[in-house]
């Protein structure tokens, strides 16, 4: 018999604790910043429980309701699950810890903000649990109703505009995964990950080929692959700092996270055609990103094409990995996790900017490093992960990738890996340089709380001790994992 | 000698920690340090200078004793972080703590007053910090990570005066370090996908690949000497170090002497030595190309310096110049020239680091920042310029001074290893390093000062009365590494010695078989364990 | 021909229909409305798809299978609430810049 | 058997036809007020296949939410975004992008 609480009771806190929590800000509008935090810090404590049960006791599964699957609930919290809800659950605690100091002269928009990030929390740890398809589906239209909410939240036509073409896209991609759906339920006769998985061997060839083009279009558009991306920068440029960085650090991964899960655990690797295919659109994301976001005037649109570089980055493991294997995967992972802590720091800096100097424009931020060196600090050492310099978490991303790519021999991938990353330093310290140089007029500035400060501070230095964790991480990633990708064929021309 | 890092022994992991802590908490207390608190940003600041020279006199001293000093974090399945003390590094360490307090001295001194210091002292203690990382790597990985930090926490000195200048300098530095480190991570991931180790050893690792994949090695070899040729300022990725020079001085001899410079030029002898191993490198062919981008870079170099009026730059391109004798020494594939090259590495970073103490004392005091501008100040500066003068001697190769037994070891090691040229890019370069430093010295003792001084009442040590303070904390720390370059220079036979330590590495690299041991080492002397 | 397979065809019809007129109408109502008819198009092949081969070719051929009809219920609902939160978007959109269409820039 | 199964055919196919001509006319006509009504008699007559399907949930769902909701939210909307044109008015002014001053 497991200690109480276990597994099963971590894993159902980790989704009703933020859950109770924004229907709680949505009644008390008043007392929902300090009712948000509270919120927050037991969701993290929740998603610690759970973590620290998985890693010492492995997989934790939850039948919600008793029933069975197909029409109860099955959660199940393996290494990649927890390890995207950890990631999930720190950059949380920080978007809280900032929102709080943000919004203090903004009353509407916090009351609207509590119940919406709080939603959106659910939702996202739900998607991470979930392994029933159709369950999927449900938390991943309710991560894009919550994000393009918040998108919105300060109503300026930008924002409004960003808002509906996200959440047009958002709806598409997610009807094009539920058409895939379909089509496996057809085939499979269930939409549970693991009997899909038994029975996807015997379905027709034609149909699971259809279902992996959908559901990969569909996850594809809404992680933002180029070129898909054109909703990105809009939607995560003109959205409350806050919001832009847990869209960039989390809405964009759980659309990449549960297609990881199907190509890892449905697909079995999806079709070497289809990989080489996602990996080249990657390889072009990388460079065609940077260079968009080295042409960016202002900061928060910079930050939005640099996510649409790290995107790319995502991608490329695809082909890598269909012979590189479960390494590949897990340079891809940390990738993923490296850039969620890593974006959110910076996107919260931008922030802390934009309040002191009432603008984001590069060219002219005016000695920002003496007035708000706590924000250029974070701004730069989340830079170094997003370079994928050591130590960092992006640097054990790249160098396992980049290892990969050396063994198999493709020199193009190593080149657009290492040119992004150069390319990415040419953005940051671009930013960094400006921030040494006085403009030729001074400029009013505005306090900006600590909290502000320090919450993308820690963010920032956590990327880089993950630098520091791949022997806790490594392994963690691996717990419940089946089988990694091995039985797939090298694809034809590689090289 | 005593047999160094008896492997029955276990390893001291605390002390190379303390050796990075010693610089890196002082650092990270400074930077929260208000402004004005002048008095404990000192203390930290040589407190932790001399530390860190107690630390490494310690660890000397351990090393005679046997002791092996190593520290190990995991990190990826079977490659770990690995701070190790090996003669090479303890060389280098030296060097960079000494040279380091010296100029923290002059950089407290220097600063005085000045704007923005805690954040200039942090960043000095944090690239100090990654210096010491550098040289105390073990193997590969440890190293790549250091020099890039050693790139971000050298910028925003280089960028430390905020002016636009300062800005643009700093995106060429950067332009050019970023990319190198990019090369450099390339070849330590390719290397790594071919021998499925990192780990520096004396003679190198991949003896076991050479014969399967020796264009891939190459190939390797390239990109690590281009990533690490950067800093060492190589020609042709020499052009951000002229203009760096926009930094404040104690930057100027910290990224020359101290960090960046030597860094690259370390990391060189590192890839030579313990990852190709110099004779496999040979066999390869790399060293053949190395030594004539080495003998370029050096002709290049005083070339360049010949037509430069700002002081600065000047003393910049005779870097460039200098730095690649070490290559060079390290290129020539022999013991003698390798002891040339290595020794080189202290020797060059005494003398320059003199010279920019100086150039920055004229530029303070007098407001001097070109060489047409110095005619007479000797007289108005004389201890300074007596500093100055002993560092350009160096430089030249006049004896007995520390420069002068590298160009003797070189052109000793040329003919050991049977060839001429290097003879005739020494004899080449010392005309020029005459012809770029006679005139200065002639002009700043014989002739006669402008009509109008700049500054009427500077002189040494008494500056202004302001000043009065700062006046010997610029004074002392140039008067005691020239006072180093003539010493070590003189006593270059002692035990202990810059010269003596490099032998010992020189040994250790070449490994003489039993054949060959009557072919003394050491010229006019026998083996002496 | 069997019935599940037309039915799916139907609905990959209504998929095709619906997503060529989001691309070519400007107009976010229509794109809305798009939208719902890709939903109703999906929502009618999982339901064809979901039923048993028709071989035994009675009056009521097939057996409903309660599976995908419980889904394509929370569909729907997840339909109507998003197309709730579309309009009141672009209610605001409108009221605040007098436009129905998103414009050509990405930049405001 | 076969006169079943043709009937069941003719049924599917009368049905097929009506659904994807409404869903076309919704998507095509000029005028919006008019798409929203094509679009509510599309979920109708989807409710009607459903229940053709033996989906009767589904059906039921469909006419009140799909149809009846949707519909009612869309009409609604209309009101406020084009108040000239919720009556049948000049088709061009739907895709130019006039600008309202409100």
């Amino acid at each position: 018999m497991p200690s109480f609480p276990g597994g099963m009771e971590w894993t159902l806190a980790s989704v009703f604790v933020p859950l109770t929590g924004a229907l709680l800000c949505f009644l008390l509008p008043r007392r929902a910043p300090l009712l948000g935090r509270l919120t927050a810090l037991l969701t993290v404590a929740a998603v610690l429980g759970l973590l620290l049960t998985v890693l010492a006791e492995g997989t934790q599964q939850t039948a919600l309701g008793g029933w069975p699957a197909p029409l109860g609930i099955l959660w199940r919290a393996d290494g990649l699950s927890v390890a995207l809800m950890a990631m999930t659950a720190l950059v949380g605690l920080g978007v809280s810890v900032y929102a709080h100091a943000y919004f203090r002269d903004k009353h509407t928009e916090g009351a609207f903000f509590w119940p919406l990030w709080l939603m959106l929390w659910t939702a996202l740890d739900a998607l991470f649990l979930s392994r029933d398809l159709f369950n999927l589906y449900v938390t991943l239209e309710l991560v894009g109703f919550a994000a393009a909410s918040l998108t919105a939240l300060d109503g300026s036509a930008a924002a409004l505009r960003g808002a509906i073409r996200y959440l047009l896209i958002s709806m598409l991609g997610s009807l094009s995964y539920l058409l895939g759906v379909a089509l496996i339920y057809h085939a499979c006769g269930s939409v549970d990950i693991v009997l899909v998985a038994e029975r996807i061997g015997t379905a027709p060839d034609l149909v699971v080929a259809v279902a992996l083009g959908t559901m990969t279009a569909g996850l594809v558009l809404k992680t933002a692959l180029f070129p898909l991306h054109f909703w990105l920068p809009p939607a995560h440029g003109s959205a409350p700092a806050p919001v832009s960085a847990v869209l960039s650090a989390l809405v964009v991964k759980a659309s990449f996270y549960l297609l990881l899960r199907l190509w890892l655990e449905v697909f079995d690797g999806g079709g070497p055609w289809l990989a080489e295919f996602l990996g080249v659109l990657g390889a072009v994301a990388v460079v065609w990103g940077s260079v968009a976001a080295l042409r960016q005037a202002r900061l928060k649109l910079l930050m939005a094409y640099s996510t649409v570089a790290q995107i790319g980055y995502f991608f490329m493991a695809f082909p890598l990995a269909a012979v590189g294997g479960g390494a590949v995967w897990a340079g891809a992972l940390y990738l993923v996790l490296a850039h969620g802590l890593a974006k959110a720091a910076m996107f919260l800096s931008v922030g802390s900017v934009l309040r002191f100097a009432r603008h984001d424009r590069i060219d002219e931020l005016d000695r920002i490093v003496h007035r708000l060196p706590l924000t250029l600090t974070a701004f730069a050492l989340a830079g170094v992960s997003i370079m994928g310099l050591p130590p960092s978490g992006g640097f054990i991303g790249k160098w396992l990738m980049l290892e990969a790519a050396f063994r198999q021999g493709r020199y193009g991938f190593v080149a657009v890996i290492l040119l992004g990353g150069v390319l990415a330093a040419a953005y940051v310290f671009r930013v960094v340089g400006h921030a040494f140089t006085p403009t030729a007029r001074a400029q009013r500035a505005r306090e900006v709380p600590a909290a502000m400060e320090w919450s993308a501070l820690l963010l920032a230095l956590a990327a880089i001790l993950l630098g520091l964790l791949p022997p806790l991480v490594l392994p963690l990633l691996e717990i419940g994992q089946v089988a990694v990708v091995s039985g797939v064929a090298a694809p034809a021309g590689s090289g | 000698m005593t047999p160094l890092f008896d492997p029955q022994l276990p390893a001291n992991a605390l002390l190379p920690l303390l050796v990075l802590a010693s610089s890196l908490v002082p650092g990270m207390i400074i930077f929260f340090l208000a402004e004005e608190r002048v008095r404990l940003r000192t203390v930290l600041n040589l407190g932790g200078a001399l530390m860190k020279l107690a630390l490494v006199g310690f660890m000397l001293w351990g090393s005679y004793q046997g002791q092996r000093f190593e520290a190990r974090l995991p990190l990826l399945e079977g490659l770990d972080l690995v701070l190790r003390v090996g003669a090479l590094s303890l060389l280098f360490l030296a060097l960079s703590a000494g040279l380091w307090f010296l100029t923290t001295i002059y950089a407290i001194g220097y600063l005085e007053g000045a704007p923005h210091r805690s954040r200039f002292f942090g960043f000095f203690s944090l690239c100090v910090t990654a210096t010491v990382g550098v040289a105390m790597s073990g193997n590969l990985l440890t190293f790549v990570l250091f020099f890039e930090l050693l790139t971000l926490t050298t910028y925003p000195l280089v960028v430390h005066r905020g002016t636009e200048a300062a800005r643009q300098a700093g995106q060429v530095y950067l332009a050019h370090t970023v990319l190198a480190g990019s090369l450099l991570l390339a070849g330590t991931v390719w290397l790594y996908t071919l021998t499925g180790t990192l780990g520096f050893v004396p003679r190198g690792f991949v003896a076991e690949v050479a014969e399967t994949h020796p264009g891939a090695l190459r190939a390797i070899f390239a990109l690590l000497i281009a990533g690490v040729g950067v800093k060492a300022a190589l020609v042709p990725l020499h052009s951000w170090l002229p203009r760096a020079m926009v930094a404040p001085a104690p930057v100027s001899a910290l990224l020359h002497a101290v960090a960046v410079v030597k860094a690259g030029a370390f990391g060189i002898v590192l890839i030579v030595y313990d990852v190709f191993g110099v004779e496999q490198a040979a066999e390869l062919g790399v060293t053949g190309p190395l030594a004539a981008v080495a003998a370029v870079t050096i002709i290049y170099g005083s070339l360049r310096a010949l037509f430069q009026d700002d002081l600065k730059r000047r003393l910049a391109f005779s870097t460039v110049s200098q730095v690649s004798y070490i290559v060079l020494g390290v290129a020539i594939v022999g013991p003698l020239a390798s002891v040339g090259g290595i020794v080189h590495l202290v020797h060059q970073g005494l003398m320059k680091i003199t010279l920019f103490f100086c150039a920055g004392n004229l530029a303070e005091t007098l407001g001097i920042h070109k060489v047409s501008e110095m005619r007479g100040v000797g007289r108005r500066m004389p201890w300074t310029m007596a500093a100055f003068t002993i560092g350009a001697l160096g430089m030249i190769g006049v004896p007995p001074l520390a420069g002068f037994i590298t160009k003797w070891y070189l052109s000793l090691g040329a003919l050991e290893a049977g060839v001429h040229w290097p003879l005739y890019v020494l004899m080449a370069s010392s005309l020029l390093n005459a012809a770029y430093f006679l005139p200065i010295l002639h002009a700043a003792w014989f002739a006669e000062p402008d009509p109008a001084p700049t500054h009427a009442a500077a002189a040494d040590g008494h500056a202004a009365p302001s000043r009065a303070h700062a006046g010997w904390l610029l004074l002392l720390p140039p008067l005691t590494t020239a006072a180093l370059s003539v010493l070590i220079g003189l006593f270059a036979s002692l035990p202990f010695s810059p010269l003596e330590w490099s032998l010992l590495i020189a040994e250790r690299e070449f490994e003489y078989p039993e054949a060959r041991a009557d072919v003394p080492l050491r010229p006019g002397a026998g083996s002496d364990d | 021909m069997s019935q599940p397979v037309f039915w799916a065809l139907v609905g990959m019809a209504l998929v095709t229909l619906g997503l060529y007129a989001l691309i070519v109408h400007a107009h976010l109502l229509r794109k809305v409305l798009a939208l719902n008819i890709i939903s109703s198009g999906v929502f009618l092949v999982f339901i064809g798809l979901a039923r048993r081969a028709p071989e035994a070719g009675a009056a009521l051929p097939m057996e409903p299978d309660p599976v995908p009809q419980a889904m394509v219920l929370t569909g729907i609902v997840v339909a109507v609430a998003a197309t709730g939160l579309a309009l009141a978007l672009i209610v605001r959109l409108r009221a605040v810049t007098g436009r129905t269409t998103l414009g050509d820039d990405t930049d405001d | 058997m076969d006169a079943m199964s043709l009937l069941d055919w003719a049924l599917d196919g009368v049905l097929a036809f009506v659904v994807l001509w409404l869903a076309w006319r919704a998507l095509a006509t000029p005028t919006l007020f008019l798409a929203v009504v094509l679009f509510i008699a599309f979920g109708v007559v989807l409710a009607l296949v459903w229940a053709r399907l033996a989906a009767v949930d589904v059906a039921l769902a469909e006419v009140a939410i799909g149809a009846g909701v949707t519909g009612a939210l869309l009409l609604a909307a209309l009101v406020r975004l084009e108040p000239t044109m919720a009556r049948g008015q000049a088709p061009a002014a739907e895709a130019s992008e006039v600008r309202h001053d409100d």
